[in-house]
């Protein structure tokens, strides 16, 4: 059973945002250009936003259909929505932020009593879990931005949603807190039977948090696929980009098992089938291998003129461009240790994207 | 010197704030909340006009309105067996027309000043339209809100033309501080008067650096 | 300086406690409203209202004192009032007409006169009633709504100086802004009734209008309103304000008896 | 029907607001960056007192203030040549010292809602207090201005107790609408007075309603 | 000579705030938990927050100085500052923001004419450099994260401050994106004189892009050092954490040349000096290498005890314990590719940093 299904169209002031898709239970991490629309895609489903046309709905409800004028308040969607800039409530402590998470039960269902000590313990165990002891009492013009994140992201938590769009649900937390938090909301989301949404410029996040990775271009979905599948084999120029592949070169077939990278001048031999659209072509710059002088290998091997190096704590990347033929840069990444630049690269035709 | 004024004035004063201050508010969320743009700026238009009528005149107005002839006044005696003009539910009902623009203008103007994510957030988090409103848009606005807040309260304490008008100038019953300022002056007793106004200075000057205290130690959120 | 006699008021007030305290045991207590002309307020306040309580154990007098306009217009309104006493006779008769006070009750009781006044310290040196001609700016009450308004345009236009004065003139809403706006000097004069001008020494009075400008002269009537549930105490309020003893207070305070 | 009111009550107000909206912002930003919190509170009260005043009696003070033989008023005399009491000067006076307050009030509440962080950021980018005012809290701040700006004008164009004190009611030179409004319901003449009422209402109606205009155009930033 | 010099004292709610640093020409790399006060310390030398006692000056200037009673305003100070949520004008559009920043040269100097040709030119080229075609005319509002961040960048670059201060610049980009303006960030530090300030909470960034590197602690600076050498030699507990250390364990000395890792179990020989102060030993999880079964190396050897392995796009983590002493766990990185657990690894000793 369809989980969140979603399709609609909304006029934008640069483009239309036109988006379609379907996910069943799991996680769908959605990757994108700056101002693609991804926030607006969140926004659309949790009822920020209202879409021209379309039908947007989950499993047990409509939210919205165009159609048969149904429009759901954001209320009534229960769809937790962690907003880019956190939209803190100023007027209210770090503890009463997170509590207005809380959706009570029927008031006259419960005691108040102890509804009122529940409360506050869900309160307090939300605020250890995101590192928040000491803050209790603090208003969110006095929390460091990373604070205010946490602080969003417990209150969204708390209000036990169906659904969950996460706009960027980290990047205001350094490494280490990060990845702690990052297991920590792995290990929520594995207890929650919703489906969830996060949007992330951090491929190394989606990749780990997400079962799904929808790719958008300038305003609707490109693709849609498994995360792993879609990180090996990207297919879409645009994926290949946003998961990081750093060589990308427009490429044309030119022979029947030949395909000549234009931008770089080289000519690369691919043994499986070769789609029709190809257009591009992409190499990550991992896979890129340092070539003896004396290899034999004939096939795939680019003598190297260095351009330029860049070391990162524990790699160093090669900029480079081929010997013979120099046109556009490539890259290579290398562990640190390693550190001489080869004479000649090679990298496995299975490696290389066929992209269209 | 007579101290009723300043008992009635207090009584008029307080309870017309309380309507005032819960009604303008509910119209200026009203207000923003209209979705027609042309309409909005009619119902706005219709809320400013008290202002613009001499108090005089506009008490005239009240007068044919509540009199206990007209049919609206004859409504309220005949069936709550209240009787509005010349009572002291006259002088507080023209302190709440008299006041009632400047809540509904300020709080409209604070509620319009708040980030509308806020609202949003609130919503997405799920409660309930009330409570984002109490909750939310009310604290985050309360700048605003209690400016309209004390210029509502200072207008009623000083309303004059329109209550001399309603409610008469019957000294021990409708006779504000104004009203009692007023006839010291027409008699001639400038003496009395100043006691009068001074009173009535100090009063307003309370109640509104209260007010201020209050706004104060409520934002805290607000310092840095 | 007003007049008035605040340990004499406090007085018989004391005294009028204890004695409504005895009687109340014989007669139903009664409470009259008066409205009355702003101008009237302090001899009734502190001198009549007092006596007449003594007189009456069982009645309490309370008062409203404004405008007569604004008098007449709450009397059509419903206003309370038992006794009505205006500041001219056009409120009065409207009133009768529209039966909201009893005609036989009418009484034409007293007379004011209008007076030229100017600032206390005035430099310009007028002599006459008529030399208000030579003031720069004249205070006059609106002669639509101010009862020594209407007066003081009977006046000036039988005196043939209307015109002339009115293109100069400031029509106060109220008699206390003509004084004041005398006394401090921003106008060079003003018509006002005696028992006003009498009320502060900032300004001095002139001369009074001339007997023949005046068709009829300011007349204060007094009469019960039909309205009335107390119409008894009220006639005997009437009645007392006729008496030797009460004229003699409004004589006090400038006024002069309607004879 | 005599249309001099008309004109002069449009001058005075259109008059007075030009006075009264940049000085009461002016203010209030200086009441707003105030140190001293007690100071604040003092400031803040003084600044509300007209409101409390009957308008009658806030004239008879400017009387005292501003008449010929008062310092002031001599001063203004003897120098300039000009006599504020009973000139038009003296209706715009009245309607300043009437509506300053409401205008204050409002625009330190608007202040108070702007997110001090971009004036820091102001700062930082090296932009003067002036452009920082006028281009960072005035524009942030405009929905409680403009209410109050609304405020204000209604109210100054609505001023008649005071006027009547200071300025006199000279037909033609000082007789504002709402003192020919009187005159006429004073007289019983209601056909007149409803004329008058409803120029009165018409006006400020269309002035209200432009502002709103403006506020709306204006704010477009602030649209989703 | 010392173009930054800061030293200053402020008290916060939680701790209070101690810094003291000097620096000279370039670019200074702030890391430190979330909450450390890392945004303050900014704040402060802009001249947004007053501290309570101290000195900030740079070399032309005395900004701060509580003995002298100075305290210059931030506009004296011509410092640009990247506020952590842009602080954007909501009044103003993309263009006219950018425009606010500029510092106009005193009026009467220049024909207003050609000022205000210059000022849409400076626009112009901004915009285009961050890639913000086409949004010119957008309020804030409509614009989303990534746009704003850009904005606001340019914003301040285009203030020509003498000292650049920014707070988490890159963080609401995408990969891509981020690298394209870490490169124009970097080109156009090169031809600026003054010093700037980076906070990031991303290690490479600091990394790639900043000459020296200082480490926060809870208010304080614990370590101001190169950036190479501080990656290399973190000699702190919290700057190898920060630099992206994965493995710290306590540590004791037990022997002329042995050490024991008590979260671990493990003991390591070192052939260097032992510092005096040595409490805590690091191991980057690159610097586990697998062993060899028949492997004769007998020291720095742990069999594995594998506990748990996740996969990034191009690398797997492996979490194993002490086969023989199973304690805390241990994470290794590999590049995708040998993806086989060891059944031993091994860790070269002048890889192990001794930490304090
Ligand atoms: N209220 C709005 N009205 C019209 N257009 C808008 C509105 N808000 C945003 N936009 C535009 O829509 C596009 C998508 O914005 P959105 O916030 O969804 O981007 P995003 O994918 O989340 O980008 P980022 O990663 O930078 O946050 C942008 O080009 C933006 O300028
Ligand atoms: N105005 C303030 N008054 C008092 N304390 C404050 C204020 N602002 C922030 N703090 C506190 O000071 C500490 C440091 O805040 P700061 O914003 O400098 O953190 P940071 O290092 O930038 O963190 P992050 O990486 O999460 O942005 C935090 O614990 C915060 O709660
Ligand atoms: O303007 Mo009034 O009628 O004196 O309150
Ligand atoms: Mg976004
Ligand atoms: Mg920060």
């Amino acid at each position: 059973m369809k989980k969140l299904q979603v399709d609609f169209r909304k006029r934008l002031k640069n483009f239309d945002l036109q988006m379609n898709f379907a996910m069943e239970e799991g996680r769908l991490g959605i990757l994108g250009a700056s101002g693609c629309g991804k926030s607006m895609t969140l926004k659309t489903i949790a009822g920020i936003v209202t879409p021209d046309t379309g039908r947007i709905e989950t499993g047990k409800t409509v939210f919205y259909d165009s159609a048969e004028k149904v429009n759901l308040t954001p209320q009534k969607r229960k769809v937790g929505y962690l907003f880019q800039n956190y939209a803190l409530f100023p007027n209210m402590t770090v503890a009463d932020n997170i509590a207005a998470g809380i959706r009570h039960a029927k008031r006259k269902d419960k005691r108040h009593r102890t509804e009122k000590q529940n409360v506050r313990e869900q309160v307090k165990n939300l605020i250890e879990q995101f590192q928040l002891q000491g803050l209790e009492n603090q208003y969110p013009v006095k929390l460091s931005g990373g604070q205010q994140q946490r602080t969003a992201l417990a209150r969204i938590l708390v209000s036990r949603p169906d659904i969950l769009l996460l706009d960027e649900p980290f990047s205001a937390m350094d490494s280490y807190l990060r990845e702690e938090l990052q297991i920590e909301l792995d290990n929520r989301l594995k207890t929650f039977s919703g489906c969830s949404v996060i949007v992330s410029h951090d491929r190394d996040e989606i990749y780990k948090l997400c079962s799904h990775t929808m790719i958008m271009g300038e305003g609707s979905n490109i693709i849609f696929e498994e995360t792993k599948k879609l990180f090996n084999q990207p297919r879409y120029m645009q994926a290949a980009r946003l998961t990081g592949c750093k060589n990308i070169s427009k490429a044309e077939r030119v022979g029947p098992r030949t395909i000549r990278a234009t931008d770089w001048g080289v000519e690369f031999c691919i043994d499986r089938e070769i789609p029709k659209q190809l257009s591009y072509i992409g190499i990550r710059a991992h896979d890129f291998i340092p070539a003896d002088v004396n290899d034999q290998r004939r096939e795939n091997v680019i003598p190297v003129f260095p351009c330029g190096i860049t070391k990162a704590p524990f790699e160093w990347t090669l900029l480079f461009q081929n010997k013979e033929n120099p046109k556009g840069n490539m890259w290579m990444k290398q562990e640190r240790g390693k550190e001489q630049i080869p004479e000649k690269v090679w990298v496995d035709q299975s490696k290389i994207l066929l992209l269209e | 010197m007579d101290f009723s004024p300043i008992l009635i004035s207090m009584k008029t004063a307080s309870a017309a704030i309380v309507f005032t201050f819960f009604v303008g508010i509910a119209f200026a969320y009203w207000v923003v909340n209209m979705k027609h743009e042309k309409v909005k700026m009619v119902c706005d238009g219709l809320l400013t006009l008290p202002l613009v009528l001499p108090p005089t005149v506009a008490g005239f107005f009240l007068l044919y309105v509540f009199g206990v002839k007209r049919p609206i006044g004859k409504f309220f005696l005949d069936f709550f067996g209240v009787k509005i003009a010349f009572s002291w539910s006259a002088t507080v009902l023209a302190a709440i027309i008299m006041s009632l623009p400047m809540m509904y203008r300020s709080a409209r103007g604070a509620f319009e000043q708040v980030d509308p994510n806020l609202l949003y957030a609130g919503r997405t988090l799920g409660m309930s339209e009330w409570s984002i409103f109490w909750r939310i848009l009310f604290p985050n606005a309360l700048s605003g809100i209690l400016s309209g807040g004390i210029l509502a309260f200072a207008r009623g304490l000083g309303e004059f033309g329109a209550t001399a008008m309603i409610a008469g100038n019957i000294a021990g019953r409708t006779q504000t501080l104004p009203l009692a300022v007023y006839s010291k002056v027409a008699a001639g007793d400038m003496q009395g008067a100043y006691q009068y106004v001074l009173i009535l200075v100090v009063l307003s000057f309370l109640v509104v650096t209260g007010m201020n205290y209050v706004t104060y130690i409520y934002q805290r959120y607000n310092r840095r | 300086g007003a007049k008035k006699d605040d340990s004499k008021a406090d007085d018989t007030k004391a005294t009028k406690t204890e004695e409504t305290t005895e009687s109340a045991k014989e007669e139903e207590p009664v409470t009259l409203m008066v409205a009355a002309a702003a101008s009237l307020q302090y001899s009734y306040e502190d001198k009549l209202i007092p006596m007449f309580e003594k007189e009456n154990p069982n009645i309490t007098v309370t008062g409203t004192y404004d405008s007569s306009g604004k008098l007449q217009t709450q009397i059509e309104e419903g206003i309370e009032a038992d006794v009505f006493m205006s500041a001219a006779t056009k409120q009065m008769n409207t009133l009768v007409d529209e039966s909201l006070v009893d005609k036989d009750t009418v009484v034409d009781l007293l007379e004011n006169k209008i007076v030229l006044i100017t600032a206390a310290d005035s430099t310009l040196d007028l002599k006459e009633f008529t030399d208000i001609t030579k003031a720069q700016t004249v205070a006059l009450g609106d002669p639509e709504s101010v009862p020594v308004g209407q007066y003081s345009k009977e006046a000036l236009t039988n005196l043939g100086l209307w015109d002339e004065v009115s293109a100069k003139a400031s029509l106060g809403t109220n008699v206390t802004e003509v004084l004041n706006q005398v006394a401090e000097g921003s106008a060079d004069a003003g018509i006002v009734y005696a028992t006003d001008a009498a009320t502060t020494d900032k300004v001095k009075v002139i001369a009074e209008a001339p007997a023949d400008s005046l068709a009829e002269p300011a007349i204060y009537p007094v009469g019960v309103v039909t309205a009335s549930k107390n119409k008894e105490a009220a006639q005997k309020f009437v009645d007392f304000l006729g008496t030797g003893e009460a004229i003699a207070v409004f004589e006090d305070y400038g006024f002069i008896q309607n004879k």
